[in-house]
């Protein structure tokens, strides 16, 4: 049971990873990052590390997401994407 | 059900996720998609961290009125370490989008070519 | 423990505490601020420095705990004497750093806690035992470099800041990666646990992360190709961050890569190489770098690319007991130098390497670059110096030439483009008086530099006393030239006797030689003191002077006695870096010093590694039990001839010579070619020596003479070219010791016995000429050629005096150099060497017509349109009459010098010539004189008969003078600049590879990253691939 | 642009190699069935020296007390620095987005009200019973950094007293300094949390100065935290 | 029973929160998902959580907490999220041309 969660888990952590490099939305890419961390702090949940599971949910992706969106909004967003 | 062990999977995502990290960073030319890049490192490198912890069939390393002696803990060091590296990863991240948002002000782009003014 | 008991737990009480602290201070207010930094910085020194001393002295290591448990469980730092000693250095050199960074962080709270705590992160970075420990440190010393960073606003500035982030992510993710990766596979944290678990490379867990945290730590310090983030910073940063970066912080990352060494014990070859390369590379890329702090960051790189080589080499081959010297040698000296440098050129405002600053005008601030450009050069008396002697020794002893050549070439690169920039500093800067106002350096600009330059001294004399080189003669030259240099606002003449006292006083307290060694030493003193009192001759000031001379005439004492190759060497820098700042005292010589300096460098260092390899090989380092050993390695002495010939000025390596020896003051040039072109000779005949008792006697004496007959040819011939007098005698020097270098070459008794004599004769002549030829310029204010003529009248002292000179030189009887002539070719025909003879008599030819036409052009013929104001002044004259005494002696009674010459000789030949037992007379009887004899008398006849007609003929003079001064020997398209040609291709040639070099640093934040992650592969395919040794 | 084709080619090679890398690591990766020696220590001593049961918490704030003080610098180091760092410079090109200065409505406004407290709460749960199960100073600090960001978008308007945030945080930060001399003095080395009584496992006041640690370090992290984000909005 | 009536809880909260994800991924613009988004997942949690309380009764108060706790955030949070959305603009759906249910009606 344990695996498919893990898989499943796995699979949306990768899934957020592939978005962030892929979106071409600097927003769409950093809450996609975010989600990433979301979920990598579930799986460190299921894993037996709540403690890391609360750091990462909190300080890697709660507080990450706040101050990429402060810069995007300081480096001019919507602005101009890379591409 | 599956052949991976729960660990191996985690590790591959981990590792996964460093990788596109460093795909972010270095095929994207805006510095604020580099950061995300290193953002993701970061967390790649927790989910290692954690991975290499696991202890099959572990469980949380707190000990409660149901731990026997017979209960398997997942390595607490390995926590310990991946909670010191989030914090730093953090607070890199943090400095680094502000020097991000420095250039920006200084040039008005967030272009990685722009800003090649000493070399070689 | 008590509170008055210093604690090297300290530092992080200090540094911790001291940081959280500053904030309120400040909102108490700004004086509080900056007494709590000050406390803090404080006592963090004292609490690395105090116990540190104690810890030195009692070699007892200082275990700290933390949270009351031992070390597998908890993180334990050591305070060893080798973290001592580099922790308290470390601290030391960032309390001082931040004197000079006062003005910049005074007023905000921030930069000056990450300061703080950044230099704890050093201290922690030095001290752990604990593996992730050490990655907490780096991501501390990383992260106060960031936040330290927002200092330098320009775009550049920032630019770099995030380069050097995005660099450092990288690295400090694969050291944390690494780090978690060996816990996996050891179950260690614990550096020594890990050492005694030696994961091995090869596994794919352990070897991998072995690989991640080296290439991290590696990374770090701006390798080559993945370094140029560095460079950036050191370009853009303020310049105390900057040397707090080159400094303190990379002292910290390379001692952590030293406490993780043993866990590389089979890859010390692999870093070897990595850190070859990066001392290679980026003292070449230095040589096209116009931007000076780029320029220090490039040579910042060098040196700790240097101290890894020697790390990795003498773990290799296990030189423990050496180790230390040299390691902590090399490091002070970086760590003091370049601090001082940083910071010098930070107050100083340099900004391009070709801006001039007015150096020459502030001598104290010159004296103070120069100490650091020196020191980091690693010359002496500096710890450098003592240290990568040592570490050449090593490698020679460890079989490593490869090595050898690598670290001496990257040398010489840095030395050139650190001279190059010292020399265009001293010239004058365009600026107006406002803005040199405003340049107006204040104490908290000045402090640092000058207690990094005490510091250097005395780090200097702890490394000399540790080689055992602190002896009188090293210590009398620096001692005197220092003397005079306190003595420096008295007048010049003052000054000038000052000098000759001090000189002849020192050379009574220098130990006395023996042997032809012995014959040098009174020779050469009894010159130099005589040429160098034409000094009194400019009664100006001449700031700079006196006291180079000094050490120059004292060093080449020394230089005779030396015993060792330590001492030899010492004293031979010393005469060189003497030489080359003499030279350079005059603005527009210093290009041609800065040649001077390169191309004796090039030869100190092909002496340094030929007698390191000579050394090896005959187990031994004193010189004398080296010539009687008589080493069989080739290469080894080749690189000594290689080395004495280059400041011989033999051909092709001679350019360096006629341009400064024509650009430098008139006395100096007259020093430089009487008396210290003889060291070159010196040491040729010691070499000579060597080969004698080895086995290669035959052909390296073909090939010596030979070289020498080229050179005196060819040095004739570009003397007959010259519309220069000092030029025209610089070419007539390199002919003549080119004769002296073909008598060493005979390799007999006789041949030396010549070599000797002129020697002598050298000296005497050219002390003659050059004094002469500068009184004429004195008083005609010109020394063309063209400009001059009919002195006789108005110069007639100096007229008789060149004319004895020039009779003496050419090999006319009855003076002195028609014995020597004489001999010479008593000597080739002697060995059978009838071409070299040939050779040696058209060469005669043309030293006779050269001096011919010197003559005439400044003597006879009508007087020049300047015209001359009266003889040359009395300074100028008395040491060329003493002179024109000591050839006349010679000539007369040449048994005076023959004599003691032939008995310091003879020992040396009696195991192996067939000289023994005969005596000098019975030499001349054996061969038959009298038709040279009789060709040289009607030569001579039929000269003056040419000479008296065409006086007598009142219409031919004019047209006779006119042919001989601007006649040319060859037509030119016989005499291409080869030597010129070649050696400018060779300066394009590498700038062309520096260029190179450097275009792999594009400035783009992306190619870093990618050069960095490329070069973690690079060491992760290498590290299990390396073969254990 | 043949060089952004070499950085690309190369960029394609870099990633392969690191992916190889990383494939022989999780290759040779083998899931232990028990753990090590080191970490059964921890396991065994956390409880039994400090009274500790979250064996993380013991190691954080016990053990391995050096690193977070470190990390604790490091956190505080870039809160400093983000100030000069983000303060508007003397030479823009790029004008500013000015800050918003209306209120963010009226739900949003009355909803901190509720939720502030919640989140307060559970921060300080986080934060002081991080010895006994899971959390600690580092994930409530953070959690109760979460909610002032919440307040922070709640009153757009208003400012967050950076300057008392930031002495906040250096007199906590001297305190936990001083908590390490403690432990120096009073007990076994730099750090060491057992200057207090252990107490019982498993109750709330026991693992010696390990909660006073924990609650120092939440003070501390949550005011760092803060002054971060503080400082990005401003 | 209990377990029962728990299961029951929970499915029907899967459901919900099942439903609601479908919504985010099918709804043609931001207020129209926000909309889904928010009702459905806040009965779901609740749902689910009522269940974990059932199931485990000694810890109920905490899933009482939790579930206020839920109520609160989530429509406070969309609230938030649907006014950012109004002010810079981004109200206008992203759904391609044929995508969109109104479409597929036709």
């Amino acid at each position: 049971m344990l695996d498919i969660f893990i898989i499943v888990i796995c699979a949306a952590i990768l899934l957020g990873g592939v978005l962030a490099v892929v979106l071409s939305d600097v927003l769409m890419a950093s809450v996609s990052a975010g989600a990433a961390g979301l979920f990598a702090s579930l799986a460190f949940l299921l894993l037996g590390a709540p403690d890391v599971a609360m750091a990462e949910a909190a300080i890697g992706s709660g507080l990450g997401i706040f101050i990429f969106l402060y810069a995007l909004k300081k480096a001019g967003y919507p602005g101009k994407s890379d591409r | 059900m599956t052949a991976l062990p729960v660990s191996t999977v985690l590790m591959v995502t981990g590792f996964g996720l460093v990788l596109l990290g460093y795909s972010a960073i270095l095929i994207h030319r805006n510095i604020l998609k580099m950061v995300i890049g290193f953002s993701l490192v970061d967390s790649g490198i927790a989910i290692i961290v954690v991975a290499l912890g696991y202890v099959q069939g572990g469980t949380a390393p707190i000990l409660d009125a149901d731990t026997t002696a017979a209960t398997v803990f997942v390595d607490p060091i390995n926590a310990a370490l991946a909670v010191t590296a989030i914090v730093i990863g953090f607070a890199v991240t943090a400095i680094t989008l502000a020097y991000a948002i420095r250039l920006y002000r200084l040039h008005g782009t967030l272009n990685v070519d722009a800003f090649t003014e000493s070399r070689e | 423990m008590s509170a008055l008991h210093l604690h090297p737990l300290g530092i992080y009480l200090f540094g911790l505490g001291g940081g959280f602290l500053l904030p309120i201070l400040y909102q108490v207010g700004k004086r509080w601020l900056h007494a709590g930094f000050v406390v803090a910085m404080l006592g963090m020194t004292l609490c690395a420095v105090v116990p540190a001393l104690s810890v030195l002295q009692s070699g007892e290591t200082i275990e700290i705990t933390t949270a009351g448990a031992l070390p597998p469980v908890s993180i334990n730092l050591r305070f060893g004497p080798w973290e001592a000693a580099v922790s308290a250095s470390a601290t030391l050199a960032a309390a001082m750093l931040a004197i000079s960074f006062w003005q910049t962080i005074r007023t905000k709270y921030v930069p000056l806690l990450l300061f703080l705590i950044a230099t704890m992160g050093v201290n922690g970075l030095i001290q752990t035992r604990d593996l992730f420990n050490l990655f907490v440190f780096l991501e501390i010393l990383s992260v106060g470099t960031y936040g330290l960073l927002a200092l330098s606003t320009s775009r550049a500035g920032v630019q770099a800041a995030f380069k050097y982030i995005t660099a450092t992510m990288v690295a400090s993710a694969l050291v944390l990666l690494g780090a978690v990766l060996l816990y996996k596979a050891t179950g260690h944290l614990n550096i020594d646990l890990l050492i005694e678990a030696a994961p091995p490379l090869a596994a794919p867990i352990a070897g991998t992360a072995l690989a991640m945290v080296l290439a991290g730590f590696l990374i770090e310090m701006k390798p080559y190709p993945a370094g140029g983030w560095g460079l950036d910073v050191y370009e853009t940063a303020p310049p105390p961050l900057a040397a707090f970066l080159s400094v303190v912080g990379s002292a910290g990352l390379i001692f952590a890569l030293g406490k993780l060494l043993p866990l590389y014990d089979q890859a010390l070859g692999l870093l070897t190489v990595g850190a070859a390369l990066t001392f290679l590379a980026s003292n070449l890329a230095g040589l096209r770098q116009q931007n000076v702090f780029r320029l220090l960051g490039y040579s910042s790189i060098g040196q700790m690319a240097l101290l890894l080589i020697a790390l990795a080499v003498l773990t290799d081959i296990g030189a423990n007991e050496v180790a230390p010297y040299v390691l902590f040698g090399l490091f002070v000296n970086h760590l003091l130098a370049k601090a001082g440098l940083f910071c010098l050129a930070g107050a100083l405002r340099a900004r391009r390497v070709d801006q001039p600053l007015s150096l020459a005008a502030k001598p104290a601030l010159a004296l103070l670059l120069g100490v650091f450009v020196v020191a980091i050069a690693g010359l002496p008396p500096f710890p450098g110096f003592w240290a990568k002697w040592e570490l050449i020794l090593q490698l020679a002893e460890a079989q490593r030439p490869v090595l050898i050549g690598v670290i001496l070439i990257g040398s010489l690169f840095e030395a050139a483009y650190l001279f190059r920039w010292f020399f265009r500093a001293l010239g004058p800067a365009e600026k107006s008086e406002s803005e040199e106002a405003d340049d107006a350096l204040t104490l908290q600009d000045v402090l640092p530099p000058v207690g990094f330059a005490i510091f250097l001294a005395i780090g200097g004399a702890a490394g000399a006393m540790a080689s055992g080189a602190l002896t009188i003669s090293t210590v009398l030259p620096l001692l005197a030239g220092a003397a005079l240099l306190l003595a420096e606002p008295l007048p010049g003449r003052i000054k000038a006797v000052a000098m000759l006292a001090i000189v002849a006083a020192g050379s009574l307290l220098l130990p006395r030689p023996e042997g032809i060694a012995g014959l040098f030493g009174p020779v050469l003193l009894a010159g130099g003191l005589v040429i160098a009192f034409a000094g009194m001759a400019w009664p100006g000031p001449r700031r700079g002077h006196y006291p180079w001379v000094a050490v120059l005439l004292l060093s080449i004492q020394s230089l005779l006695a030396a015993p060792t190759g330590l001492a030899f060497y010492t004293a031979w820098e010393f005469v060189t870096l003497a030489s080359a700042f003499l030279i350079a005292r005059r603005e527009a010589a210093r290009g041609e010093a800065l040649r001077f300096l390169i191309f004796s460098l090039a030869a100190a260092f092909c002496l340094m590694a030929g007698f390191a390899m000579i050394a090896a090989d005959a187990g031994t380092r004193s010189i004398y039990a080296i010539i009687a050993l008589g080493s069989g390695d080739g290469l080894g002495v080749a690189l000594l001839v290689t080395g004495f010939l280059i400041k011989a000025a033999a051909i092709g390596v001679h350019v360096w010579q006629p341009g400064a020896y024509a650009e430098a003051t008139d006395d100096v040039t007259a020093l430089l070619s009487a008396v210290v072109s003889k060291a070159a000779i010196f040491g040729l005949l010691l070499t000579g020596y060597l080969v004698l008792r080895s086995q290669m006697e035959v052909e390296f004496g073909r090939t010596l003479a030979w070289i020498g007959m080229a050179t005196t040819i060819a040095g004739a011939l570009l003397a007959l070219r010259q519309a220069e007098t000092k030029r025209l005698l610089a070419y007539s020097s390199m002919s003549q010791l080119g004769y002296i270098v073909t008598a060493i070459g005979l390799m007999g008794h006789l041949g030396w016995v010549t070599a000797l004599y002129l020697v002598a004769s050298h000296m005497l002549v050219k002390g003659i000429l050059f004094l002469a030829v500068a009184g004429v310029a004195h008083r005609t204010g010109s020394s063309l050629l063209a400009d001059a003529g009919g002195l006789l009248r108005a110069m007639p002292v100096t007229a008789a005096m060149v004319a004895v000179a020039l009779l003496s030189m050419s090999g006319l009887p009855p003076l002195m150099g028609f014995g020597s002539k004489w001999l010479l070719l008593a000597a080739m025909m002697e060995k059978g060497w009838a071409e070299l003879a040939i050779a040696g008599a058209i060469a005669t030819f043309l030293g006779l017509w050269y001096m011919v036409r010197l003559f005439t052009a400044l003597f006879l013929g009508p007087p020049a349109a300047g015209g001359a104001r009266g003889e040359a002044s009395p300074a100028l004259l008395l040491p060329q009459v003493l002179l024109v005494g000591g050839i006349l002696v010679l000539s007369f009674f040449p048994k005076l010098l023959m004599e003691p010459v032939s008995a310091a000789i003879d020992p040396e030949f009696a195991a192996t010539l067939v000289w023994q037992g005969q005596s000098l007379e019975t030499i001349y009887g054996l061969w038959d004189p009298t038709p040279m004899m009789l060709s040289a008398l009607v030569a001579v006849a039929v000269l003056t008969l040419l000479w008296w007609t065409a006086v007598r003929d009142r219409r031919v003079v004019p047209t006779a003078r006119a042919a001989l001064v601007s006649a040319s020997p060859l037509p030119p398209a016989l005499m291409p600049p080869l030597a010129i040609t070649f050696w400018r291709g060779v300066t394009a040639g590498t700038n062309r590879v520096a260029d190179t070099v450097r275009r792999i640093y594009t400035g783009n934040a992306q190619t870093y990253v990618l050069l960095t992650l490329l070069y973690f592969l690079a060491v992760a395919v290498a590290l299990p691939l390396i073969p254990a040794r | 642009m043949t060089g952004r084709t070499v950085h690309l080619g190369l960029s394609a090679l870099a990633l392969a190699g690191l992916a190889f890398a990383f494939s022989r690591l999780v290759g040779a990766h083998v899931e232990p069935t028990a753990l090590g020696q080191l970490a059964a220590g921890y396991i065994r001593l956390s409880p039994e020296e400090l009274s500790v049961p979250n064996v993380v918490t013991g190691i954080l704030l016990a053990y391995r007390s050096f690193d977070t003080l470190g990390e604790v610098a490091v956190l505080y180091m870039v809160a400093a620095s983000l100030g000069p760092l983000l303060q508007p410079m003397d030479n823009p090109v790029a004008s500013e987005t000015p800050r918003l200065s209306e209120n963010a409505g009226e739900i949003i406004h009355s909803g901190h009200f509720a939720l502030l407290p919640l989140i307060g709460v559970f921060g300080a749960y986080v934060i002081l019973f991080g010895h006994l199960s899971a959390g600690g100073g580092f994930q409530g600090g953070a959690i109760i950094a979460t909610g002032i960001e919440f307040y922070m978008i709640a009153r757009v308007a208003s400012a967050i007293n950076v300057k008392a945030f930031s002495a906040l945080e250096s007199g906590v930060g001297v305190l936990f300094v001083a908590v390490g001399v403690f432990g120096l003095v009073f007990a076994g080395g730099f750090l060491d949390p057992r200057f207090l009584p252990a107490g019982e496992l498993g109750h709330f006041v026991s693992g010696g100065a390990i909660p006073l640690v924990s609650l120092l370090l939440g003070i501390k992290v949550a005011a760092e935290l803060s002054v971060v984000l503080e400082r990005f909005r401003g | 029973m209990i377990e029962l009536v728990a299961s029951f809880l929970m499915f029907i909260g899967s459901v919900f929160v099942f439903s609601a994800a479908l919504g985010l991924l099918r709804m043609p613009d931001p207020i129209s998902r926000l909309q889904t988004g928010t009702k459905a997942t806040t009965l779901g949690a609740g749902l689910i959580l009522s269940g974990l309380a059932v199931l485990h009764p000694e810890r109920a108060v905490q899933y009482v907490l939790i579930i206020a706790f839920v109520f609160i955030s989530n429509p406070i949070s969309s609230h938030a999220l649907a006014r950012a959305g109004l002010k810079t603009g981004r109200t206008e759906g992203d759904v391609p041309e044929g995508e969109r249910p109104e479409e597929r009606a036709q």
